[in-house]
């Protein structure tokens, strides 16, 4: 019988950026799950809102400063991590890469810092009021997702440093500079959220 | 179809309107089955027997047809539908008319309390688990719940409305004619939700204006020795910290309201008849009765009950 | 082999703990208990006495750790209007029920006897209003704010309690509940 | 790049034995205990989800049939209020979440590797991981049911009574949890969904030559991604209210009530397609082998599942009609829930078109969706009826609801489901069920079903309510209750022949061969059961149809490496090869992660402490999990100047 025809596909290449690789389509899907998470909290803060005539209530409102601090260096930190992006890119020169990750992630630090004082700074407490709670679930949720990924900004500096760097490595390092991305924009819509909201503005 | 509470035995505008709504949507969605299951069983039948080899159709325009035909006519069919529904449902949401008598209803766990409300204060009182209304006048009922969320229902005479805690409501009904409707609450409000009921009676506006003016008198005091001495055992025990009867030092806003208890057709929020024997047995041992519930068993000695039961059915 | 059978029954042995464990907690006890109908007679409320020490009567409280009756004495402490003066345990007109100074006494038949005898300077007596049973789970509720039985067994707020600790403002809240302590 | 294709001579039996051989040792799992609990591949995991879902299935149908029992007559004693408050909560938790969804996903992982012709899922250790948490959730809610601890507020646990102060103890805690660790598995079977159809599919299967079934299944878990959020969050705000006394649902300081409805039907309903939309799938994939023909109208059938899965999300207040919302909303949700009976309508109109035009041999998988047709018509024609606002003011919250619910997943999931393990049996053990046994279950579950739940219709309009654990006599619901119960031994009989079919001739049945019922699906190519690998040579699509319309002249893929788990990832829409990546070997990680995730969950019931350690402990296994392995020939580390 004539033999079945065959495609060879060993000359293809081991590694695929961005949509190409299964593991973006992971990361983007658990991005999805995370920003759904943030919608209803937001949902769930304009609904206890709209119950009431005084918002927030009376007895002091969340710490403008740092939480202002907190965010100017998250959007700081974004230009390198987008070098660090590009160089995993095309170039892959290990030690542009090295450097603007090291920077970028010691500015991610201090806003993690900035972070802390926010909370520490809050003068309300959780069991105060919806507001209280509603404010700290928020707040603390994206302090969360401040601390993973700037936990795995410092474990790919180490891989960067010690080796073996792969190409799977190279994939999973512009991933986590996407959720870095994101978890600056969810802070962007965090503080508009919290911080803008008129009637802290008035007050 | 009859029954004490069915919701195709309406007994008022509201719940009439509801019913006719269900019949149009009952005929059409039959219809709408059994045309399916023809095609069904049309298909089965149609489909040819023989064992043949798989095949791969080409394009097949009157089974295109068919399938858009029956989609259309699902549209057109949902669309009857749903108008009817919405002029229903504005008809049953209209604002109670303004003639109507107004009451609040409170859920409890688990019991109903009744307000009836007056401009005059002299003619309001409260009631328990039963209420009492003109035939042909609309009800405007307020309802509110004092701890978890419970839910209004008496199916002949309307739909369910939910009393949920920080949310007051309300709604109207109207019974066209006289009788007694029983109603439950419908949303699960913990361990007695089952034993939640309540009563509506309907009947001629003389007679309801005599039921009235007898919950507004407060009983009289005790005539004979034997209620006299229930009074002392009811005040002495813990029953006064929870319940009411007018007239008396008992105030307790905790439990149902007493001072007519007598005239109830049941006990415990539908729980039992109220005779003799069952009052009696709820006093000793509620707990029993309605597992759960908050009322404490309460130890009594024999002719102290039979006291405490005389006068109690004296409160009529 | 031998030692087999000695996990089996280990573990089982175990289970049973944890189910106890569970249901003591859990349990909805619906008829009274009849320890609860155990009215102590004579409590002492002081150390003070002639002669050699005597031990007091000691009654456990049925309704210790247990979750459900807890809840019941924290819905009487309410409907018997104790908030009016021992506030949510902090104490105001009447002493406070957080702390671990009991004027007459922290076992709970010393609370029992509080509450059914009634004491000097304001406390009333609510041996009319309350059977035993009801008593015994507010006797449960009090001791559960001086963190008395497993924290576990102990709701994290009723619905109408305002803020845990005191001092803030809040928004206007329903009668029933009582305003704030302030220190 | 583009990929060069041409005939070579046939290697030869032994070089392909060979090679067999090799994708064996690569690919198998290690043996014994410590292959059980690294193991990764797939089916593998598919089989454990699917055996642990049906013994919650007949755990919880043992809870239904206590029910029964207890309502067969008025005023019975069978079990008191405490128990029967917290069977009917089990119950109802158990189906939806231990059962439902979870049993839908199982089928998925394990045949859509095998439709798309691949070698596993994208990412095999987190479909273990998923598989450890589902159990954990399962065995935390069982081990509290049985110390007493079975939540008792309803599986929709409507605040307050599941609140603080109305639900004493740790048993809405309990509820809370299993919701978290269900949701956290069901969210990581459908992340894995998603990359795994998006990316790897056989060469030439481009979306729109994509099976129904894998449609389905890609349809529900985009759901799932968005739906099950709103439940994880509601049950966590919930879990701090009443673990360290925030106040989102206590209204005396500004928290809501009906803020929890909310969140709860955003996810409540669309977890009802998220449920039968795979069954709807499975309709699909079960009639072509039994009419002889594909299923008419394909794009029709795409665009339903997909239209179902937008308007899922836009119906969740039709739950809520009787809290006395204003009245325009109300409409825009009673023509929303219309709406989305036309979609299903259209797939129902394209089945009958496909058994009027096929060849139909009536084997039990056919009779499973007969029967599928006719009790998800009923099913779907009293939910157009409850989604009218005002006949919802008298039906909500009755035992006619009770019936259209059973209708609707009942016969709308669990019949295809029946008939599905049916036809896909011979594939996952190698043996053929016996079609007489198999069609005695059928005809006994389906009169036993319709007798059970027809006569709650009824109940329901006659004002009796759900929820209720006895009821007085003078209600006149006692004789409809008996019969309902009548009903329910006879389908529990059918299940029980059904189960017994299935241990049977898992040890005694016929041989099956690759492609028993002559099939069109590229999963009845390989052996049954297929290999771990599955395909020894990957395949390559080029229609909708594959075994049909595919001669021996149709490629197959060569060149993947051997010795290592290598797979062909496809581009997204046309499916071209596009490169080659490796899936991770088996691993002890996930199993680890899963504990942690139980230390935190279950920890902070009892102490907010947990948190942070179960943080710690999950931050650790998580570090064993993403561990650099060096097994990479390429590490241009060196290559740096």
């Amino acid at each position: 019988m004539r033999p079945r025809p065959r495609i060879d596909v060993s000359a293809l290449e081991t590694m695929g950026f961005g949509p190409r690789s299964t593991l973006w389509w992971g990361v983007v899907s658990m991005l999805a799950i995370e920003t759904t998470m943030f919608a209803l909290l937001f949902a769930t803060y304009y609904y206890l809102r709209g119950n009431e005539s005084i918002w927030p209530p009376p007895g002091g409102n969340p710490p403008f400063v740092p939480a202002t601090l907190c965010l100017a260096l998250l959007l700081l930190s974004v230009p390198p991590m987008a070098i660090m992006h590009r160089e995993s890119g095309n170039e892959r020169n290990l030690k542009k890469m090295r450097f603007w990750l090291v920077v970028g992630m010691a500015i991610g630090l201090l806003a993690l810092g900035a972070r802390a004082a926010e909370i520490a700074m809050l003068p309300f407490r959780w069991d105060h009021h919806a507001y209280g709670s509603i404010v700290w679930v928020t707040i603390g949720m994206h302090a969360i997702h401040l601390l993973t990924s700037g936990g795995e900004n410092i474990l790919f500096a180490v891989l960067l440093f010690k080796g073996p760097v792969e190409d799977r490595h190279l994939v999973d390092l512009r991933l986590n500079a996407m959720y870095w991305f994101v978890m600056v924009v969810w802070d962007v819509m965090v503080y508009a959220l919290i911080y803008l909201d008129p009637g802290v503005l008035r007050s | 179809m009859r029954g004490l509470h069915s919701a195709l035995d309406a007994a008022g505008p509201q719940a009439g309107r509801i019913e006719d709504l269900w019949w149009i949507f009952f005929s059409v969605c039959t219809v709408v089955f059994l045309l399916v299951l023809t095609a069904l069983l049309a298909a089965v039948l149609h489909s040819r027997r023989e064992k043949e080899r798989h095949r791969l159709p080409g394009p097949e325009r009157n089974l295109t047809r068919a399938v858009g035909g029956a989609t259309a006519v699902t549209v057109i069919l949902l669309l009857g539908l749903l108008i009817a529904s919405v002029t229903t449902g504005r008809a049953v949401g209209s604002p109670a008319p303004s003639n109507s008598l107004t009451l609040e209803v409170v859920g409890h766990q688990w019991w109903w309390e009744i307000h009836y409300e007056d401009p005059l204060p002299s003619r309001r009182f409260t009631t328990a688990n039963e209420i009492h209304i003109p035939v042909g006048l609309p009800i405007r009922i307020k309802t509110r719940s004092s701890d978890v969320i419970h839910s209004f229902w008496v199916p002949s005479l309307h739909g369910k409305r939910d009393l949920i805690p920080g949310y007051p409501t309300e709604t109207w009904l109207q019974a066209d004619r006289p009788g007694v409707f029983r109603g439950q609450c419908a949303e699960f409000c913990g361990a007695q939700h089952a034993n939640m009921a309540l009563v509506v009676v309907a009947e001629p506006p003389a007679e309801f204006a005599a039921w009235r003016s007898a919950q507004l008198q407060t009983p009289p005091p005790p005539a004979t020795a034997l209620q006299q001495r229930g009074q002392a055992v009811f005040l002495a025990m813990p029953c006064p910290a929870c319940h009411t009867i007018a007239g008396t030092s008992a105030g307790g806003r905790i439990g149902p309201d007493l001072t007519h208890l007598a005239s109830r057709s049941t006990l415990a929020a539908g729980t039992l008849p109220n005779t003799t024997g069952h009052l009696a047995g709820w006093i000793l041992d509620p707990q029993t009765q309605k597992p759960g519930n908050q009322m404490p068993a309460i130890a009594l000695q024999a002719d102290d009950l039979q006291a405490l039961l005389a006068y109690l059915e004296s409160l009529r | 082999m031998r030692r087999d059978r000695f996990d089996q029954r280990l573990t089982i042995v175990l289970l049973v703990l944890l189910a106890l464990a569970g249901c003591k907690r859990e349990e909805r006890r619906f008829r009274s208990s009849p320890a609860a109908d155990a009215r102590p007679g004579v409590v002492r409320v002081g150390e003070l006495q002639p002669g050699p020490p005597t031990p007091g009567l000691v009654v456990a409280n049925p309704f210790i750790k247990n979750a459900p009756a807890i809840a019941d004495g924290q819905r009487l402490y309410t409907q018997m209007n104790c908030a009016g003066c021992h506030f949510h345990g902090g104490g105001g007109i009447g002493p406070p029920l957080m702390d671990d100074q009991w004027i007459y006494g922290s076992d709970p038949e010393n609370i029992f006897s509080t509450i059914v005898e009634g004491r000097p300077n304001g406390m009333p007596s609510y041996r009319a209003r309350l059977t035993d049973d009801q008593v015994w789970k507010i006797v449960a509720y009090v001791q559960s704010l001086g963190g008395l039985p497993d924290q576990s067994a102990l709701p994290g707020r009723p619905d109408h309690l305002r803020a845990k600790d005191e001092g803030v403002p809040h928004y206007p809240t329903p009668p029933r509940s009582a305003p704030a302590e302030h220190p | 790049m583009s990929v060069a294709e041409r005939y070579e001579p046939n290697a030869g039996a032994e070089a392909d034995a060979e090679e067999a051989r090799r994708l064996r040792e690569t690919w198998k799992s290690r043996s014994g205990l410590i292959g059980f609990l690294t193991e990764t591949n797939h089916k593998k995991i598919a089989a454990r989800y699917l055996v642990t879902a049906f013994v919650f299935f007949i755990l919880g149908g043992l809870e239904a049939f206590v029910m029964r029992l207890q309502l067969a007559r008025p005023e019975a004693h069978v079990v008191g209020p405490d128990l029967y408050n917290q069977i009917f909560t089990v119950h109802g938790s158990t189906m939806m979440f231990l059962f439902g969804v979870p049993v839908m996903e199982a089928v998925g992982i394990y045949l859509v590797p095998l439709m798309i012709g691949t070698r596993n899922m994208a990412f095999p250790r987190l479909n273990a991981y998923s598989w450890y948490v589902y159990l954990i959730g399962g065995l935390l809610l069982y081990g509290a049911f049985f110390l007493n601890t079975g939540p008792d507020a309803g599986w929709f646990c409507y605040v307050p009574l599941a609140g603080p102060e109305y639900g004493p103890g740790k048993r809405v805690d309990v509820w809370a949890q299993l919701v978290t660790f269900t949701e956290l598995a069901g969210l990581a079977a459908a992340v894995n969904q998603v990359a795994t159809i998006l990316k790897m599919r056989a060469p030439g299967m481009s979306l729109s030559r994509m099976p129904l079934f894998v449609w389905a299944t890609l349809v529900a878990s985009v759901m799932t991604i968005f739906a099950m959020p709103a439940v994880m969050a509601a049950s966590s705000l919930l879990a701090l209210d009443r673990l360290v006394a925030t106040h989102f649902f206590n209204p005396a300081e500004g928290g809501d009530a009906l803020l929890w409805q909310h969140l709860f039907w955003f996810f409540g309903h669309p977890e009802v397609y998220i449920i039968f939309i795979p069954a709807l799938g499975m309709v699909s994939a079960i009639l072509p082998a039994f009419t002889r023909r594909p299923v008419f109208g394909y794009n029709a059938m795409v665009l339903s599942i997909v239209a179902t899965g937008f308007i899922g999300f836009g119906l969740w207040v039709h739950h809520m009609f009787a809290t006395g919302l204003p009245q325009l909303g109300q409409s825009f949700f009673t023509a929303a829930s219309m709406m989305i009976a036309i979609p299903s309508g259209v797939q129902i109109f394209c089945w009958l078109a496909t058994l009027w035009s096929g060849r139909l041999r009536f084997a039990p998988p056919l009779l499973y969706v007969l029967g599928f047709v006719f009790i998800f018509v009923l099913g779907g024609l009293t939910g157009v009826m409850v989604a009218s606002v005002p006949l919802d003011f008298q039906l909500h919250d009755t035992f006619f609801v009770v019936a259209h619910f059973h209708y609707v997943l009942i016969g709308g999931a669990v019949f295809p489901l029946l008939g599905a393990i049916y036809f896909w049996f011979p594939k996952m053990t190698g043996r053929r069920m016996f079609d007489r046994l198999g069609k005695w279950s059928f005809w006994i579950t389906f009169v036993g079903f319709n007798l059970t739940f027809f006569p709650m219709h009824q109940l329901g309009l006659q004002g009796m309510p759900r929820r209720i654990y006895t009821y007085r006599a003078e209600t006149g619901w006692g004789d409809l209750n008996l019969l309902a119960t009548a009903g329910a031994v006879i389908l529990a009989l059918g299940l029980l022949l059904y189960l017994i079919n299935v241990l049977s001739s898992w040890r005694g049945g016929a041989l099956a061969g690759n492609d028993p019922w002559g099939a069109e699906g590229l999963e009845w190519s390989t052996t049954s059961p297929p290999p771990i690998y599955n395909y020894q040579h990957l395949p390559t699509v080029s229609g909708r149809a594959p075994l049909w319309e595919q001669g021996d002249d149709q490629p197959v893929v060569v060149g993947l490496r051997t010795d290592r788990r290598e797979f062909l990832a496809t581009r997204l829409i046309d499916a071209e090869p596009d490169h080659r990546d490796t899936l991770p070997d088996d691993a002890w990680a996930p199993l680890a992660t899963a504990i942690a995730t139980a230390v935190t969950f279950i920890g902070v019931i009892f102490t907010p402490w947990a948190l942070p350690a179960g943080m710690i402990l999950t931050t650790i296994a998580l570090v064993g999990w993403f561990w650099p392995k060096r097994d990479r020939p390429r590490d241009w580390m060196e290559e740096q100047p």
